[in-house]
């Protein structure tokens, strides 16, 4: 016991010493070092799970990516679809669409950005031995060609009107060769054009990004160096920025974001996003095969409720086509069977044979994607007409896997939205869609999502649409309930930050920050 | 000694078989794949595509053919790649492991520092109104649910800069006065159920050893009474404490999940969590191997410090 | 003797009390509760406690009424802690007993199998067995039990092997009494007290594992309301509104210290070498 | 230096409370001893002995024991005056103690040496060092062999036998004028504790020291003492010079006690004598004598009323407590 007490004080000493020692010698560094070095610190709730742009499906790793390549076009805050390494473009017919680079663009290696890039990476994506989720936006590509060094010119085999905004996917990205021929593949490393670049990668601690001096884009990026940070708690990131360790926090979670609102040293930017909370039926299981039945459920639900009960407020009500899309989104008001009218539920329901109402099951998943809350206030709203929803909570795995095997009654999602109509209904909803979980073939439906591909002229694509969106709401495979907001809790320092709308960080590439 | 530690690592071995195959096995039984997971909701893969990808998160075998597979890169040192995120499983733990074991211990440390004056303290005063309420306040703290008081003390301390970590976990060796600030409240929100076990087993087997006879030996020497208190009867009545911290020190490594998600540490526990969520086979395997050798090897650990604290005990004569 | 002794114990009284309290608003709340506890409304969400209200507890982010919540999830808590620690105590006594009795090979074979689930991290072990059964009460029930097998089977085989040596066992065989007599008419009764002790213990443990579990979305689950779930839910609001954290964390308070005071006092009972004449 | 009195334990009562009531363990007991004498205290166990040599050090633990009343005076002080602190310093320098069991007398896990030296540098003032020297030295002179070796050994590595010496050595360790020595051989074999009873014979002798020889073992006080109180229930039932006792014990107890030893001079035909029945429960005695249940010579005044120490034969240092003597002192 002696020597035992001997060694603890030793080592505590030993501790205390070093303690001494790195403490001072921190506080010499932080004296010595050169005036200000900006750094910006984003808090968000996930890891990236790899950083390759054309394999990963992660949202959580579109962020990243965000901010080390550059698409052919991107999406500046209205949605709207803007330059990014195609300086301009030309779409001669709706098969046709060449681009026209930006020129002396340098990958992160130094090598110049060239249109056999572009061509290599598109034809990365389209290869299946990539497994890349990019692959189906530009399934209808025929071919590439390079026409010149700084000319890429893609033919379709059929039209898609959509394409532009398809291409502005961080899937996308611009990658250059050698580096995938070095590494195998990018997951790890970062070769890009984008305005940052990777420094540091601390799994599950932090991503530290540093800026690229030779960006095309001249006095951009502001800032010297951005930090990820994962904090999985929407508390404690909010409480992150608070203390001033973050400057930039991405919250989805209503409750913190009403608190964030009360608290004077933040700032709450919102906007309505472009996902949609959805309730979906399996239309090929009784009784929601019957198209009456979806119709009565969908007047039980009241958007509003759900928004402040599930959202604390911090959501949109909206139709099939996300209300940030507003170039394309109808009013809720001018859509049938969108507010709540529980006679003329009942009186579906009995015409259906439900008089006295039925029971089902709601697969739904604690995590936020899976719409606990908003599956418990369906429940409690479907009682009002009679009709029995059971709970089926699991966990995120198995919600995905029932997801996968289509086995539900019901399930609450958050389905990725686009600002381009075609991208989010025609998969989600066409007969032939690959997410088309409702198992629902209907004729008209596949008909106008058919017609709104080919339609180039914006007019006549609007009408088409809405004609869409009423078919949807009438027939309701799904009850779109509402969009929830792009929240983004910004610390005092931060200055010229603006939201997307997709949850892209883009902007931080002209984002400075102030002490 | 030597002899003896090599025959306790020898008896880890047929525990980690054991375990391997539980863990392999019970994993696959979890409904849904990683393969799933990584496509998410929102992904369209083509009949082709799912072929390659089923290759790759090796799901085009049989379950017992990859378990003799994986059991033989283990042997060889290999413990594979993440399904998740490609990187190799073993530096990512490797990584992990030492958040996890400076929780471990500095929980630990708050534990024994509250917990022993504590016990002492409420056995010297037995059945006095003192030792109810420290009894009491003991039992309170093992009452507490962790990852409530963990939110209670993110809402109440995290407008002070620095205090709590927020996914910036800094090594001990980069800075140790900003990496024990940053574990102070993770420490304490484990440390302090430890404390009140402490405190207990230090109260009792301070009791115990108040009324053997070599106190009173030491009462007649004249000695004062802290010297009989702090040395001769501490010394004896530590014992049965340093079991207890040896145990749940073991119990802790991989634990600390819901304190580690709370706080967000990086540590394995929640490497594991969420390993789970997204059926990462090969880390979680791996984890739990990590785990468990780790369990074995502190429980050694516990019984060399006890032998070196024991004077009666020999190691090779202990039976097992 | 012990009974006459438990009621002048300060501490397992104490403990004794605050359980058969919530025994009590158990059997109220089956024929009565303030409020519906499912009941939501929109109108009244997030409400402070208030005696005007009704609410005494205040409501949730739903709008639904707390004090009501709790005293329905009092039954799920208590039920979930009593029925794993049953389930654990009897597959681990049963297997604790039978290895330190036979000894030998079967007790090598049960203690290496329990050595194996011992070293499992016994959260982690729970989150397995939730994600293979799926959550639901009953798999919370099971999950907890499997954890507590190897505890309770260490315990019993460690004392059933202090006791096998000693003379009434020995008298016993020689006046003729079979094996499985005498291991359950004289060793098992002997060996009770640290099993007790372990019982009471494993009964709070398991109310904080729920919560735990349900911490992380594993537990039982919503609507049913269960303390665990109750603080899971909150933890989004409790900045908001904190009574929708602080009740239902001192409802599980409160039960866990009562089991711990109620060990802790069954403990210096039970264990003669601290028992101080007073 | 003759018949100089060093200690008086006078009207010493000490009550143990207990879940079945309070027991009084010592019940009004005086007796004094002198400088370099050693005096013995017989009784069964139980009798209260042990619990009146633990109270003069007030070594009772409270709760639950407590001392009620009485004085012990040491060199002319009444030691129940002083501050714990002050009876402290007397405790190991002044006054000693050796115990019965030297295995659980001695703490497990300190080296011997270290247990040794404590008084040493306690009392003494001494260094580490020179504290390890003396005790080394002690070792020796108890003869231990290897003593430097044995040292920095635990107790567990010692036998029962020289267990026994390190106790001796280290409550000899600061020369105290008062060993109490609570039945230092009972627990050891025959052989050894004859050599135990020796050394602490010479030890005492050659230093002078008081000895207060506690025992069950009427041997030991034949070897051992120069007077002797024999205890029963609590109290002293007889007080005498070593002669006195055995030639002509005056108490029925004693002369129990003295019948049950088996004697060579006595003749072979005489049946070896035993008391009957038990020693009585210390809580809630009957008024009366106390071992009037067990007694031949009962009479009625012995259930009734407890009998006084009368002094015999003028001798105020040779006393019976029993009712017999009433008789003879009426009669004389």
């Amino acid at each position: 016991m002696k020597k035992t007490g001997m060694l603890t004080m030793t080592i505590v000493l030993l501790l205390l010493a070093a303690g001494l020692f790195a403490a001072g010698s921190a506080d010499a560094d932080s004296a010595v070092k050169p005036a200000a070095e900006k750094v910006l610190t984003i808090g968000v709730d996930q890891e990236a799970i790899g950083i390759d742009p054309h394999i990963v499906t992660a949202f959580s790793s579109h962020r990243r990516v965000d901010l080390m390549y550059n698409r052919l076009v991107r999406l500046d805050e209205n949605l709207a679809v803007v330059p990014d390494l195609a300086e301009s473009w030309e779409i001669p017919d709706n098969l046709t669409y060449i681009f026209h680079l930006r020129e002396g663009v340098l990958f992160h290696n130094g090598r110049e950005m060239t249109a056999d890039d572009v061509k290599y990476s598109l034809e990365r994506i389209m290869d299946p031995k990539t497994a890349s989720p990019g692959r189906s936006y530009i399934s209808l590509v025929d071919s590439i060609d390079v026409l010149d060094d700084y000319t890429v010119k893609l033919t379709l085999a059929s039209p898609l009107a959509s394409l532009l905004d398809a291409l502005t996917s961080n899937n996308l990205s611009i990658v250059p060769r050698e580096a995938v021929e070095e590494h195998g593949n990018l997951q790890k490393v970062a070769v890009g054009t984008g305005p940052f670049m990777l420094e540091e990668w601390v799994p599950d601690n932090s991503m530290t990004l540093v800026k690229n001096p030779d960006y095309f884009e001249a006095g951009a990026p502001v800032v010297d160096k951005v930090i990820y940070r994962v904090i999985p708690e929407a508390a404690s990131l909010l409480a992150g920025v608070r203390s001033g360790d973050l400057d930039i926090a991405a919250i989805n979670d209503g409750a913190t974001i009403r608190q964030a609102k009360n608290i004077s040293q933040v700032e709450v930017m919102n906007k309505p996003g472009i996902n949609v909370r959805t309730f979906g039926f399996n239309t090929t299981r009784e009784p929601f095969t019957d198209e009456r039945v979806r119709r009565a459920l969908a007047l039980a639900i009241d958007r509003d409720e759900i928004v402040s009960m599930a959202e604390f407020g911090m959501g949109s009500p909206t139709g099939p086509i996300p209300v940030s899309a507003t170039e394309w989104a109808l009013p809720l008001s001018e859509l049938p069977n969108t507010s709540p009218d529980y006679d003329k539920a009942k009186a579906l329901l009995a015409e259906a044979g439900y008089p006295d109402g039925f029971t089902f099951n709601i697969v739904c998943s604690a995590s936020y994607e899976g719409g606990l809350a908003v599956a418990q206030v369906i429940q409690s709203e479907l009682k009002n007409i009679g009709v029995t929803a059971e709970l089926e909570v699991v966990e995120w795995g198995v919600y995905i896997d029932r997801w996968v095997k289509r086995d539900f009654d019901s399930m609450v999602e958050i389905r990725g939205g686009s600002g381009e109509p075609d991208r989010f209904l025609y998969r989600t909803l066409h007969s032939t869609g690959g997410v088309n979980n409702f198992m629902f073939k209907d004729e008209e439906t596949d008909k106008l999502l058919d017609l709104g591909r080919l339609q180039t002229v914006p007019a006549e694509r609007k009408a088409t649409y809405a004609e869409l969106q009423e078919v949807l709401s009438e027939k309701a495979p799904l009850v779109f309930l509402y969009s929830p907001n792009e929240n983004h809790v910004v610390g005092p320092r931060v200055e010229g930050f603006r939201q997307v709308g997709n949850g892209s960080l883009y902007y931080v590439t002209h984002t400075d920050v102030i002490d | 000694m030597g002899r003896y530690v090599v025959r306790r690592l020898l008896s880890l071995i047929p525990v980690l078989f054991g375990v391997s195959l539980i863990v392999f096995f019970l994993v696959r039984l979890i409904p849904g794949t990683a393969l799933e997971m990584y496509l998410g909701t929102q992904v369209e893969a083509t009949p082709e595509q799912m072929e390659e990808l089923k290759r790759i998160f090796g799901e085009d075998k049989p379950v017992p053919i990859l378990y003799l597979e994986w059991l033989g890169d283990i042997l060889r040192g290999d413990f594979g790649y993440s399904l998740r995120t490609g990187r190799m499983v073993l530096p990512d733990i490797l990584s992990r492991l030492p958040l996890s074991l400076e929780l471990t211990l500095f929980s630990l440390i708050l534990a024994l520092l509250i917990g022993i004056p504590l016990g002492i303290a409420s056995s010297l005063r037995q059945n006095s109104f003192g030792d109810f309420v420290s009894r009491i306040g003991g039992l309170l703290g093992l009452s507490l649910p962790q990852f409530w008081l963990a939110a209670l003390m993110v809402m109440v301390f995290s407008r002070f800069r620095g205090w709590i970590p927020m996914g910036n976990y800094v090594s001990f060796f980069d800075s140790p006065l900003q990496n024990i600030k940053m574990l102070f409240f993770p420490s304490l929100a484990i440390g302090i159920g430890f404390a009140a076990v402490v405190m207990r087993y230090t109260r009792n087997s301070m009791l115990e050893v108040l009324q053997m006879d070599y106190i009173r030996t030491a009462k007649a020497k004249g000695l004062k009474k802290p010297s009989v208190i702090y040395f001769h009867a501490l010394k004896n009545a530590i014992l049965p404490v340093i079991t207890v911290t040896g145990f749940n020190a073991g119990y802790l490594l991989g634990g600390a999940i819901v304190i580690e998600e709370v706080f967000a540490l990086p540590g394995m526990g929640r490497l594991a969590l969420y390993a789970i969520y997204q059926r990462d086979y090969p880390i979680i395997q791996a984890v739990v191997m990590v785990i468990a050798t780790l369990f074995v090897v502190v429980n050694l650990i516990t019984d060399l410090v006890y032998a070196l604290a024991d004077p009666r005990i020999r190691l090779d004569d202990v039976v097992r | 003797m012990t009974v006459p002794r438990l009621f002048k114990n300060g501490i397992a009284v104490t403990g004794l009390v605050i359980i058969v309290l919530y025994v009590l608003i158990i059997i109220v709340s089956f024929f009565w509760l303030p409020f519906d506890p499912s009941e939501m409304n929109s109108q009244r969400l997030l409400e402070a406690p208030s005696f005007t209200s009704g609410h005494l507890f205040g409501t949730d982010e739903f709008g639904r009424d707390i004090l009501s919540r709790i005293m329905k999830g009092t039954t799920v808590s208590l039920v979930i802690s009593i029925a794993a620690t049953a389930l654990g105590a009897s597959f681990g006594i049963l297997m604790g007993i039978w290895a330190g009795y036979l000894g030998g090979r079967w007790d090598n074979g049960i203690m290496r199998i329990a050595d194996v689930l011992f070293s499992f991290p016994s959260l982690l072990l729970a989150i397995f067995v939730m994600a293979i059964l799926g959550e639901n009460t009953y798999n919370v029930i099971i999950a907890i039990g499997i954890v507590y097998i190897p505890q309770f089977a260490r315990i019993s085989r460690g004392s059933i092997i202090a006791l096998k040596s000693n003379e009434f066992v020995r008298a016993a065989r020689s006046n003729g009494a079979g094996r499985t007599y005498i291991l359950f008419r004289h060793l098992l009764p002997n060996s009770m007290a640290p099993i007790i002790v372990q019982i009471s213990l494993s009964l709070s443990v398991a109310i904080l594992l729920e919560s735990a579990l349900s911490f992380l979305g594993l537990g039982v689950q919503p609507p049913e309301p269960s303390w665990g779930n109750m603080l899971s839910s909150a933890r989004k609001v409790m900045m908001l509104a904190p009574w929708t954290a602080i009740y239902p964390g001192l409802a599980i308070v409160t039960l866990v210290l009562g089991f711990n005071l109620l060990g802790d006092g069954l403990r210096d009972i039970l264990d003669p070498r601290l028992r101080n004449v007073r | 230096m003759n018949n100089e009195t060093i200690l008086q334990v006078q009207g010493l009562m000490t009550e143990f409370r207990t879940e079945r009531g309070i027991v009084n363990a010592v019940n009004d007991v005086s007796f004094s001893l002198e400088r370099g004498k050693t005096l013995g205290i017989v009784g069964e166990s139980g009798s209260g002995k042990s619990v009146t040599n633990l109270s003069i050090l007030k070594l009772i633990q409270y709760p639950p024991g407590r001392i009620t009343a009485g004085q012990v005076i040491f060199k002319g002080e009444n030691m129940f005056e002083w501050s714990e602190e002050e009876i402290r310093t007397v405790r190991g320098k002044h006054i000693s103690m050796i115990f019965q069991d030297p295995l659980t007398s001695l703490n497990p896990v300190i080296k011997v040496w270290y247990q040794i030296a404590e008084a040493l540098r306690l009392h003494h003032g001494m260094s580490k060092k020179e504290a390890k020297a003396k005790s080394i030295e002690l070792l020796k002179l108890i003869g231990i062999p290897d003593a430097e070796q044995r040292a920095d050994n635990y107790p567990h590595q010692f036998s029962g036998g020289m267990r026994q010496r390190v106790m001796i050595a280290m409550a000899l360790s600061c020369d105290p004028e008062i060993l109490i020595a609570d039945e230092p051989t009972t627990a050891l074999d025959v052989t050894i504790q004859a050599q135990i009873l020796e050394l602490i014979k010479n030890l005492s002798r050659e230093k002078s020291t008081s000895v207060i020889m506690i025992t069950h073992d009427l041997g030991v006080v034949a070897d051992m003492c120069d007077s002797v109180c024999v205890m029963y229930a609590g109290r002293i039932v007889e007080r005498a010079a070593i002669d006195d006792l055995f030639y002509a014990p005056q108490h029925p107890y004693t002369r129990g006690l003295l019948d049950s030893i088996p004697r060579i001079d006595r003749a072979g035909g005489s049946r070896l004598h035993t008391i009957s029945g038990a020693p009585p429960n210390l809580i809630d005695i009957p008024p009366g004598c106390p071992f009037q249940p067990r007694c031949e010579k009962a009479m009625n005044i012995c259930s009734k009323q407890s009998p006084p120490e009368f002094i015999i034969n003028g001798d105020a240092s040779r006393t019976a407590a029993c009712w017999l003597h009433a008789k003879e002192y009426n009669n004389g």
